[in-house]
């Protein structure tokens, strides 16, 4: 057995896809983890905006909210939620929006609204939050989501958030959509033409029969699927010191 | 108004069965202690706005307060599902709920047009989503100068908004700091605004990033130290993770839910709602 | 963008002929220095863009510097005209100036309509007056809800924004407050954004109402000690009324006003000027 | 000769018609000196807004400009122009707002435009600034200006802010419209039904004849015109002190 999980894994992966000095929109689950991380590792200049107002928050400590006080106290500045998403969100402030999702299609549009009927659903998720107009006006989007035919579905029921339309080529925004999702298994890209998203890369260990076997659709495989390399030491670390929330310095 | 009233009288005074109501903070000073003494007082047929429903409005839909939600996350932030807004939805416990939904911008947004005044805003959002098929709040209009077309929201203008700040001053105003969410909008866009708060001062302190709120948009003011328990008010408390961990087994059951309902002395409330079920 | 730069650096870098340039302020922390050294790099056809001209855009179009104006309130307040502004207008002197008006409402709306790149705002504006015939800037769009009839304005976008703050940090992060007026909208509205600082401190102290600009969405910070001479900025200096009374003769008479700018060092401007309108 | 002159006359008028515990909007010039009279003497709860962004401001000297630091520096709280004009005029939460004019017509519609054409003036004044919306939403109007017969016109040159429209009938705006045009000659007011200004009362001295010399237009006189009662020595006073920048309490 490694030292660590795929979990762990598909979090690192999310992490090294920030850039150091990127301005990123962070929500609650694996996207602040993925965040924080960059933060402590390869980009320690990349800018924490969160949806609750906090704009360049460095979190002394992995928040278990997106309203703690500890990212307003050590904001550079805290805006209203209003104008979070008018002057910073919408009009294109934000270089990467990292999203989760209940069920993504093949198009990476994304539903997590409802399970069957909107007027009578079988199961009601928590809803769009801020979702929708992050993947229309960020940057680049990238979904972070663990692989499974239940969640990566043929058609989402509900479109919460757009990827690039029903068949691809619908998308009508501003930013360039997700450009990568990042799973437990792998990281599916969309293709430069039809947009359908491709398996382009495997974590260690996993195979692309398994990575198949989890997608509710003919997964489309890259000719040449390039190998992530394993969680460092340094990246374990960090990890590690999250999820214990052991402070740092700001 | 000027002096503080008890808890008790502001919520009798200004929540009305029907009423619209919204309960607004963002994770910060959720209004707790106020949502409760609404439940209390046995409110029905509220329909309830707020961003993020969490907790709060989870109690006040299991309670049965509720007849309509208007919202655009209802999540317990970092643990999972709203357990009593979905049995709600999907079950009709204790009856249906009838929903209205937006994104964050999108709800934002109608508040900011009802603290305006106006009766719709602009945005750019929800294109491409199928939240844009409730047309009744959500639409299009098409830019005037440039023939863009753009995604418009209907106004929310509650008939009640309440909220919970740090402080008030001896006059009536009220200063919130830290993450302030969409307070300032959710009070200017009501009809009547009631505020608890954690205590009186002589004098406001700076505060970078506060809201205030002069007396004369305000219904009336309650002083409720802790009145945003599990929530918190950044200077006097932490938010109360534990609990809102524990909320999860609490909400699964409807038995359990009412059990910690009668032994938050909810259960006027929560009997009538028992007995409701059981004929 | 870090360190702070030379005022003539930042305005040379940043601010090109023919430029719509937005210089800030309302009253308060209007960014004169600034102004003074697009005037001195000899900058030409601009548009300039600012809710209440005041001295420093009379100052501005009697330099020549401008070929259009959108504003919404052109006087010396408390005192009276505008006269460069006026010459300008009914005699184009030095040369035609192309007027665009607005109310405030509408400028401060146009603002933020450009600060969240969207074509146009809506307010409740403009209803009844002649200003509505401006129709290329002030139109009318109708509420997809209710079937209202709104007033619609396009939005205003800077290619460049000046305005002056009291503090920067290490960072180059901008603090400002007071009376901020429209500065976060207009900073925000702009391609580019320069910032006339009075003093580079270790950590912003806290300030109720003050408005934060991120080192990210700003072009160049300089160091600029009263830089909003014969403005004010709260906790530096006081607004020297004397001048603004001075200024109404000083800038009556075309004699006087060359006679002020070459005392100034605007001379290489002003004696282009000169020559033209004597061809 | 009384120890006050016309102007005094006027703005004392005009302070007396501000309640205790309005919510008021103040510009610059008379209105700035009616409102904080009126906040010194019969109405010191009379809650002073300034277009500047200043709410609830309690300048203890008469500000030089709309803009003066005392206003934010004793205000309650101090809002950005746009939250100013969309949350508080345009939403209807100013009782009274206090307007000049370089022009008035008989329907109380007002020119601080130009003289002349638009494209092409004979004078160009400063524009409308906050005045269109707070003529359109603020409870009810006092227009307070100096009467001659270039200043009440027939017909205003331009429209920069709405009374009751070309005709009287035109007004489409959810405040009362220019309840009260105070002057240094006395008080007009709009007839209930047709708008048209007419002359109500007259200040101590004054005769309806002078009014009507200083109006150009058939200016209508009400069958009773009331006596304004000349200003107290406290108004006086107070008005004295306001102008030699006094400073009083806050």
């Amino acid at each position: 057995m490694s030292d660590w999980t795929s979990a762990d894994m598909m979090n690192v992966a999310a992490a090294r896809e920030l850039h150091d000095g990127d301005v990123c929109l962070v929500g609650v689950g694996p996207p602040n983890l993925a965040a924080n991380l960059a933060r402590r590792t390869h980009a320690p200049n990349c800018r924490l905006v969160y949806e609750s107002g906090a704009i360049d928050a460095k979190p002394k400590k992995l928040p278990l909210s997106i309203g703690d006080d500890d990212l307003a106290a050590t904001a550079i500045a805290v805006v209203s939620v209003p104008e979070m998403f008018n002057f910073w969100v919408g009009a294109g402030r934000i270089d990467v929006g990292f999203l989760g999702a209940a069920q993504i299609d093949r198009y990476g549009n994304i539903n997590t609204t409802v399970i069957g009927d909107h007027a009578d659903p079988k199961v009601r998720l928590p809803g769009a939050g801020g979702a929708p107009e992050i993947a229309a006006a960020a940057g680049r989007v990238i979904v972070i989501v663990k692989q499974s035919p239940r969640t990566f579905v043929e058609r989402v029921d509900f479109v919460s958030s757009v990827g690039y339309g029903p068949t691809g080529t619908e998308r009508d925004a501003p930013g360039a959509g997700p450009t990568l999702v990042i799973t437990d298994h792998g990281v599916l890209e969309p293709d430069p033409v039809t947009h359908e998203l491709t398996l382009t890369r495997l974590h260690p260990g996993v195979t692309a029969e398994q990575a198949l076997a989890a997608t509710g659709w003919p997964l489309k495989v890259a000719d040449s699927v390039q190998a992530v390399p394993a969680p460092s030491g340094a990246e374990l670390e960090a990890l590690r010191g999250l999820r214990n929330r052991e402070a740092v310095d700001a | 108004m000027t002096s503080p009233v008890p808890l008790a009288d502001a919520i009798a005074e200004h929540v009305h069965d029907g009423d619209t109501v919204a309960l607004e903070g963002f994770t910060h000073l959720i209004p707790f202690a106020a949502a409760h003494e609404i439940a209390r007082q046995g409110r029905r047929h509220l329909t309830l706005v707020r961003m993020t429903p969490d907790l709060v409005y989870d109690q006040l839909i299991g309670l049965g307060c509720a007849d309509e939600l208007v919202f655009s996350y209802g999540g317990n932030p970092g643990v999972g599902s709203l357990h009593r807004l979905r049995d709600a939805v999907e079950n009709h416990w204790p009856h249906k709920l009838a929903v209205h939904e937006h994104s964050h911008a999108g709800l934002a947004n109608a508040y900011s047009a009802g603290a305006a005044r106006l009766p719709f805003a602009v945005l750019r959002g929800y294109r491409g989503t199928d939240l844009e098929e409730q047309r009744d709040i959500i639409s299009r209009v098409t830019c005037p100068f440039t023939g863009e077309e753009l995604a418009a929201v209907k106004a929310v203008n509650p008939d009640v908004t309440v909220i919970h700040a740090q402080l008030a001053d001896r006059d009536g105003n009220v200063m919130l700091w830290g993450i302030t969410g969409v307070q300032r909008e959710a009070v200017l866009a009501a009809k009547r605004a009631v505020v608890t708060v954690e205590e009186v001062v002589d004098e406001f302190p700076e505060h970078t990033g506060a809201v205030i709120l002069p007396n004369w948009v305000l219904s009336a003011v309650s002083v409720v130290p802790n009145g945003a328990w599990p929530s918190y008010a950044a200077g006097y408390s932490v938010r109360d993770n534990d609990f809102y961990q524990e909320w999860d087994a609490i909400s699964r059951d409807r038995e359990a839910f009412l059990a910690w309902a009668a032994a938050n002395n909810l259960t006027q409330v929560a009997n009538e709602q028992t007995a409701a079920t059981h004929v």
